[in-house]
């Protein structure tokens, strides 16, 4: 039962990651449906600089590096050339896809799996006291650094989008550019940090799905970048419900894994659960009646 | 008016965004000149290559127009996928079922069976929305992964053809198969079907009483209301159209082409189907030349790794490249700025997800 | 006729072309503000206004033409820099995020922060309390702007502005949703800013208002500036000659009604509001008859809106019914309303009463496109819908590109044009409209009244509500008073009917005000209420 | 040249490691004998397999067109129909007999029957990584009639060839390329008692070894000799030479040798099939008797003795 709990905050750390940059962008109101992109290119890119400097700070910073410079430059396309996002977020993912195999097969002459055994691993982390706390420690103790970090930045997103004026100022050019702009705040800028952000947050997540696994291989995100979107929107644009809602779907991905190994049901039909326990909780949940589609 | 600034600016955008592209063929091409021409100019070669064209094409107007009428109510059907593939597997199946009959008695049965199942799935989403008020956009992706994955299901199970070697249906008899136009290339006698029935959607969005709440709703669903239009059922309306519209590109492609249903099938006509209707700024007649734009891209990278040695990675980024720039507003620029309003703003849309 | 200097602002040579329609909104336009004054500007629907002041506050772009700000040139590319030079701007059309409180959209760009960089409540609900209680304001600070009424939010917009300490404060249509108790409180505060040194630039078709307020005064036409100086330089008569370029009409007499049938009919009927749980109308039982015009008046946040709309059939009743004629409408749809005969202009125009990124010829047709001769067989006829845009725009004189164009490119006050033409050429038998005239020039709303005469003298019955009690006296054969979701009275409009009578209604007091009142809805504090302006 | 060839590679060879085999045997070969070979990803899109099938062979430039995989023969018997004088070989993947098409199948269920054997060896042992519960695991990347009519039944039968109440448990990643997904799967297996685990799924696999190596658990690979990557923890791997399978039939088509109109299965007594007998770290990791049985039920799969399907 432990290993159950434990197994579902690692399987939420990199779509809670990339929700949260997707968060920004939905709350400046232009979302950026890229973040499957960003992940894979922030995927490649640290597992290259782990390999080249055996340094895990110099890959996370290369992989949200190079996350954040396609986000602001996905930006520079929406906001100054006035491309569509979500076809430029289209092309972003397509991007990723395509180049990360590209140079995988110049730099590593292999178009398949990259797997590097002696990378520094991310060690799982007992926090001292707490994983002696009889049931509760095991549960809240031993996960990556990462996973700690996910969670950590959800409660920051919390405190900057509510808590700073910077947070007020996003939210307001989403909810009202017009307004916002009569406010004196720029739409502009608001909207190409937020989208610099979800590149920061999308890196992160990127990190969190290689690095563990010291692996690279093409398309490895598989659609976690729009699990993330779903986590946004059915968080209610909220840092603490797009934590509950990548729970759920960590939980619900666990209940499937740990199902289908031994269930007598095609593995299809069990791989649907974490979509349609999704789709059920929404259903179920009170949705405000704020009209918007 | 177009200043001498939007064309230099149109210019470096294109010029830049080809110059990618370039780039990645002199970097990973060792012919990069016959793999320039394959894959920009391939396509046009020959009869047999641009056929196919055309017949990719084919799905992608169907898609496109799917993802236009509901972009016109303002709600997100992000799930077009799934939408196909039930369309497809239950054309397949109804197809077998009725094998015995012809094919003038078959066709327009199973066209309005799949029309309206595909539809009544998207149209699902707009309940909810009615009901619980749930995200349509939410709904329509969650819901479009369990039906893909439930199809799938059945593929491998119940309605497998075990001498397949790969999870496919049987195939359907071939007096069922679309005329073929340009053969021995896909093109096929759907075309005509997807272009009469992109024909009918600008016809009904633009001339009738639905069209217009459709776009009514899309444009303000308070005012909409006001006005005494019924938005929910507007919403669920144009949702079910959408979701008919994806499944007949589904069954149009197998009947065209494939000639059964498999696993897998519908590679991202869905996802492609939305960037048409972006790209055609939500016209339905623009889609059909979006959608050839697609294909274009689609089948120069085939053309490409067929002919030259451009690679599926490749043929990807370049592809990005392009997609970065098709919907920079500079290139518009020559088209709109006579026509007003009629343009649909990404960020107006995207943000009321 | 010169205005004086040293000016706080000149305008010089401003033009300004729209490129998406072609319209010249501005044209080699002059304007020039001297420090310390209250100063007025005015002209026609669609002069060109709001355009001036947006390019002089940031958001809009000038195409030729140089601003002065205290005699130094400037660039005013954004919102940004106006404030940066001490200019602020209060448009008419609301700029609030719906969803962020009074306080939050009060600080909005200006919150205040503690060491850590976080916003520091306490500070900023002591700060906007302050501002509140300096203008003598009773405003919910912690209600979120989405609750409030029109009033209040125009009230919000102002001390946003006031809440910046800007020299030179533009006001554009501020009056046209604010009670009489509201504008005399705004017209205080002008006041007591021109005291402090600060000038104001006040935008209003009220000519009243123009004169009672303002030291000085530019008039626009079709983009160009033809006059301006200190306003005991003109008259009345004379600055609407110079606004319209042809001299106005005599008024048109008040007409008295015939007895007459009921047509829409309220039986104890009770609305709750948005979450269900407060009955924000209470029991209300009215008639409106063929051939009058009735007035619905009453304090903000009493049930007005909330009443009208379920009378439209755009709110769900509790309890109660509502008849048209002998027909039970009570629980039928908005269409259902709409083809009964019963039309509504909301006072949410924007949001509600039309779609202004849809072309004009859609915003006519949406409330028609379901009946003959527009329809037929589910299939618009778009020719005959053009027909009848076209001789709308020409009857109502709705200035503007094309029938094509959004409607967000028309002025403001040719936005209610479009809306009041769309629902009064409907040729309604009840039509309930809120505040008529809003944003419309003086040749308007004549023409407005106009046409509400002849719908109720060819047996029709109609409702308005507005906040501008002079209209009401003006309009109306009756008057509803409303105070906290009942109707208190029912006064016929005689000439021994006075605002200040009415007034006391409005906030539940059966006897002359002399001390303050408390009622719970107003949003001025104290001071007496003694009737408009002039 | 004098001789050319084409692969048609169906799919990407990225992410997909038997595809990687496949095309590297086909380029040792080209490189060997000095032919001309020609390869097209064909891409995700099934739709365009067909198509580019018969787009090589309409153009008249290849000697041999070569394919591979099970979804291949209807569209290989089209193709061949077409363009009768066109010579096509299907890898993996079995075509009805037409005079101009080679095809040869492997026998996979061979493989996995020497990884279920082996895997309830090591389960039953006492290696510090076994357990005493009769669990293994098998992960696939996919369902396909490959691996739900073959693989997995074989190597549940090899399983319980050692222990009749061996369970074995059965997950699928429904990705080649989803390590974590892989990972998160081998830690459920594992949780619920297996002990060892193949692993058919290609990247996804590699998580799977992740997750063994946190735990101290085992996982058996394929295909190709993958014990370097975790010595210790991937305890063996059952050998599918598709590299080398592919290199013979361009040998034998370069020097005409190749039977066209008939279909072959190759398995162990062809050599295509493997077991990973001569690693040094098997050598060193696996216990003696357990290397001895292993060799005997290769014998015996070789010669026939036993039918790795009932
Ligand atoms: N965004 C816009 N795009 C195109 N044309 C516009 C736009 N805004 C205003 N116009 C046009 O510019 C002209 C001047 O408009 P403006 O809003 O300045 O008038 P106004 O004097 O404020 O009128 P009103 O009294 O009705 O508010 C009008 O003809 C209007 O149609
Ligand atoms: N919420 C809104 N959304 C879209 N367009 C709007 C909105 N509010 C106003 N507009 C349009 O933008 C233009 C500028 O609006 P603004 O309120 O500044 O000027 P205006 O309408 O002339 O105001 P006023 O009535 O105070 O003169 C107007 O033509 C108006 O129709
Ligand atoms: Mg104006
Ligand atoms: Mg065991």
């Amino acid at each position: 039962m432990d290993t159950f709990i434990n197994s579902i905050v690692p399987m939420m750390t990199p779509v809670l990651f990339a929700a949260l940059g997707g968060l920004f962008t939905h709350l400046s109101g232009l979302l950026n449906i890229g973040l499957e992109g960003l992940m894979l290119l922030s995927a490649f890119f640290s597992i290259y600089v782990a390999h080249l400097t055996h340094n895990l700070f110099f890959a996370v910073l290369a992989g949200i590096g190079i996350s954040m410079l396609l986000a602001v430059f996905a930006g520079f396309l929406s906001l100054n050339l006035r491309a569509n996002i979500f076809v430029v977020g289209l092309g972003v993912n397509l991007f990723a896809n395509g180049f990360t195999v590209m140079l995988s097969s110049l730099l590593f002459s292999t178009k398949g799996t990259v797997f590097f055994q002696n990378l520094p691993k991310l060690s799982y982390i007992e926090i001292p006291l707490v994983h002696r706390i009889p049931y509760l420690g095991p549960i809240l103790s031993g996960y990556g650094a990462l996973d700690y970090l996910a969670i950590g930045a959800a409660v920051l997103c919390a405190i900057i989008l509510y808590k700073t004026p910077y947070g007020y100022h996003l939210r307001a050019v989403g909810r009202d550019e017009k307004a916002a702009q009569n406010a004196g705040i720029s739409v502009y800028w608001h909207r190409l940090y937020a989208l610099a952000l979800s590149g920061l947050f999308a890196g992160l997540g990127g990190c969190a799905l290689a690095l563990p696994l010291q692996t690279f291989v093409g398309g490895m995100t598989n659609g976690r970048g729009w699990i993330a979107l779903v986590a946004v929107i059915l968080g209610g644009g909220k840092p603490s419900g797009v934590f509950i809602a990548s729970l759920i779907f960590g939980a619900a991905s666990a209940l499937s894994n740990w199902l289908q190994a031994s269930a007598p049901m095609s593995p299809k039909l069990m791989m649907t659960l974490p979509f349609l326990i999704t789709l059920l909780f929404m259903i179920v949940k009170k949705n405000n009646t704020e009209e918007g589609v | 008016m177009v200043t001498l600034r939007d064309l230099w600016r149109t210019a470096f955008i294109v010029g830049a965004a080809l110059g990618f592209g370039l780039c990645v063929i002199l970097l990973a091409s060792e012919r990069p000149g016959d793999a320039i021409y394959a894959f920009f100019l391939g396509p046009f070669s020959n009869a047999y290559f641009f056929g196919n064209l055309l017949a990719s094409a084919i799905p992608l107007i169907l898609t496109g127009a799917a993802a236009c009428v509901s972009f016109s109510a303002s709600v997100f059907n992000l799930g077009l996928e799934g939408q196909v593939y039930l369309g497809s597997f239950l054309g397949v199946f109804l197809t077998c079922r009725f094998g015995e009959l012809p094919p003038l008695v078959v066709y327009p049965l199973v066209f309005a069976i799949v029309f309206c199942c595909s539809g009544t799935l998207a149209a699902l989403s707009g309940y909810l929305k009615r009901a619980r008020n749930v995200n349509v956009l939410i709904s329509t992706l969650l819901i479009s992964y369990i039906t893909i994955y439930v199809v799938d299901a059945l593929i491998e199970t119940v309605f497998i053809d075990p001498t397949a070697g790969l999870a496919a249906t049987p195939y359907i008899h071939d007096k069922f198969l679309f005329a073929r136009l340009l053969p021995p290339s896909d093109l096929h006698s759907g075309l005509f079907l997807a272009l009469a029935l992109t024909i009918i959607l600008r016809i009904i969005m633009k001339k009738s009483a639905l069209g217009f709440e459709i776009t009514l709703t899309g444009k303000s669903p308070v005012f909409a209301r006001y006005a005494g239009v019924s938005v929910s059922k507007v919403l669920t309306l144009s949702l079910f159209i959408s979701g008919g519209f994806a499944g007949i590109a589904g069954i149009t492609d197998i009947y065209g082409i494939h000639g059964r249903m498999f696993r897998g099938f519908s590679s991202g006509y869905g996802w492609n189907g939305i960037a048409v209707a972006l790209i055609a700024k939500n016209h339905p007649l623009w889609v059909i030349p979006a959608a050839l734009f697609f294909a274009y891209l689609e089948n120069g990278a085939n053309v490409g790794a067929l002919l030259a040695d451009i690679t599926p990675e490749m043929a990807r980024t370049i592809q990005a490249t392009i997609f970065f720039t098709v919907t920079a507003d500079a290139l518009f620029s020559l088209i709109r700025k006579n026509k007003g309003g009629d343009a649909w703003t990404p960020s107006s849309t995207v943000s009321s997800l | 006729m010169k205005t004086v200097g040293p000016y706080a602002i000149e305008m010089e040579g401003i033009s300004k072309v729209f490129e998406t329609n072609r319209t010249v909104a501005l044209d080699r336009a002059r304007f020039r503000v001297s420090k310390g004054a209250i100063h007025a500007l005015v002209g026609e629907n669609g002069a060109g206004k709001s355009t001036l002041m947006k390019i002089l506050c940031g958001l809009e772009r000038k195409n030729a033409g140089e601003i002065l700000v205290d005699g130094i040139p400037k660039e005013i590319r954004s919102v940004k820099e106006a404030y940066a030079n001490g200019i602020g701007m209060v448009n008419q059309q609301f700029h609030l995020i719906e969803d962020y409180t009074v306080l939050e959209n009060i600080l909005l760009g200006v919150e205040k922060t503690n060491r850590w960089g976080l916003i520091d409540r306490r500070e900023s609900a002591k700060e906007v309390q302050k501002l509140i209680e300096m203008s003598r304001l009773e405003l919910p600070a912690g209600r979120k702007v989405s609750e409030l009424t029109m009033g209040q939010r125009q009230l919000v917009e102002i001390l946003r502005i006031l809440n910046r300490a800007v020299e030179i404060l533009i006001l554009d249509e501020p009056t046209s949703v604010l009670s009489p108790r509201e504008i005399d409180w705004l017209f205080s505060i002008i006041r007591e800013l021109r005291a402090r040194g600060k000038t104001i630039i006040f935008i209003s078709h009220r000519l009243d208002e123009v004169f009672e307020l303002c030291d000085s005064i530019t008039i626009l036409r079709n983009g160009r500036d033809i006059a301006e100086g200190t306003l005991s330089d003109f008259d009345k008569k004379q600055v609407s000659f110079l606004m319209i370029g042809e001299p106005l009409g005599a008024l048109n007499p008040k007409r008295s009604p015939k007895q007459c049938p009921v047509l829409l009919r309220a039986e104890n009927l009770s609305v709750r509001d948005a979450d269900r749980k407060t009955e924000v109308v209470r029991s209300v039982n009215m008639m409106l008859r063929g051939h009058e015009i009735a007035a619905l008046v009453g304090v903000s946040n009493n049930g007005k809106q909330e009443l009208v709309e379920a009378l439209s059939g755009l709110r769900e009743t509790s309890s109660g019914n509502i008849y048209l004629k002998d027909k039970k409408m009570t629980g039928s749809t908005p269409r259902g309303f709409r083809k009964a005969g019963i039309a509504f202009i909301p006072e949410d125009r924007v949001r509600m009463g039309a779609s202004v990124s849809s072309s004009v010829l859609d915003n006519i047709l949406a409330t028609k496109y379901f009946e003959a001769p527009y329809t037929k067989r589910g299939w618009i006829n778009r020719k005959e819908a053009g027909k009848t845009a076209e001789s709308l725009i020409r009857e109502y004189r709705i200035k503007g590109a094309s029938v094509h164009a959004p409607l967000a490119t028309l002025s403001g006050g040719n936005i209610q044009r479009v809306i009041l033409a769309r629902e009064i050429s409907s040729d309604p038998s009840v039509l309930i409209l809120c505040e008529p005239t809003w944003g419309l020039d003086h040749r308007s709303c004549d023409h407005i009244y106009e046409r509400l005469y002849e719908l109720a003298e060819s047996g029709k019955a109609v409702l308005i509500v507005s906040s501008y009690l002079d209209e009401a006296l003006r309009l109306a054969n009756r008057i509803f008073v409303i105070y906290k979701g009942e109707i208190i009275a029912e006064l016929e409009n005689s000439s021994s009917l006075t605002k200040i009578a009415i007034g006391e209604l409005m906030l539940g007091l059966g006897r002359p005000l002399s001390q303050g009142y408390e009622g719970d809805g107003s949003s001025i504090k104290a001071g007496s209420f003694d009737g408009h302006t002039s | 040249f004098s001789f050319s060839v084409a692969l048609m590679v169906t799919g990407e060879i990225g992410g997909n490691p038997i595809y990687e085999m496949m095309v590297s045997g086909a380029e040792s070969a080209s490189a060997e004998l000095g032919f001309e070979l020609k390869t097209v990803e064909g891409g995700y899109n099934s739709a365009k397999w067909e198509s580019n099938l018969i787009a090589l062979a309409a153009t008249g430039k290849y000697d041999l067109i070569v394919t591979f995989t099970e979804g291949m023969p209807k569209s290989v018997e089209k193709a061949a129909d077409m363009f009768p004088r066109q010579k096509f070989a299907l890898i993996d993947g079995i075509a009805a007999i037409k005079p101009n098409v080679y095809s040869l199948g492997f026998k996979d269920e061979e493989m996995c029957y020497l990884a279920g054997y082996f895997a309830g060896l090591i389960t039953l042992s006492d290696l510090p990584g076994a357990n005493p519960n009769l669990t293994v695991g098998l992960i696939g990347g996919d369902t396909y009639p490959a691996m739900t009519d073959r693989m997995k039944p074989a190597f549940t039968k090899g399983a319980r060839a050692v222990h009749p109440d061996i369970d074995v448990l059965f997950s699928v990643v429904g990705s080649w390329s989803d390590p974590k997904k892989g990972k998160d799967l081998a830690q459920a297996q594992y949780a619920q008692g297996a002990d060892i685990i193949l692993t058919i799924a290609g990247g996804s696999g590699v998580g799977a070894i992740q997750e063994a190596l946190r735990l101290n658990k085992y996982i058996i690979g394929v295909d190709s000799n993958t014990i370097p990557l975790a010595p210790g923890t991937i305890l063996a791997c059952a050998l599918k030479r598709a590299d080398l399978a592919m290199n013979d039939v361009m040998r034998r088509a370069f020097s005409s040798a190749l039977p066209y109109g008939a279909t072959e299965r190759h398995g162990i007594a062809e050599g295509v099939i493997g077991f990973t007998f001569d690693d040094p770290t098997y050598l060193e990791t696996i216990p003696e008797p357990i290397r001895k049985q292993m060799l005997e039920v290769f014998d015996a799969l070789k010669n026939g003795v036993i039918d790795p399907l009932s």
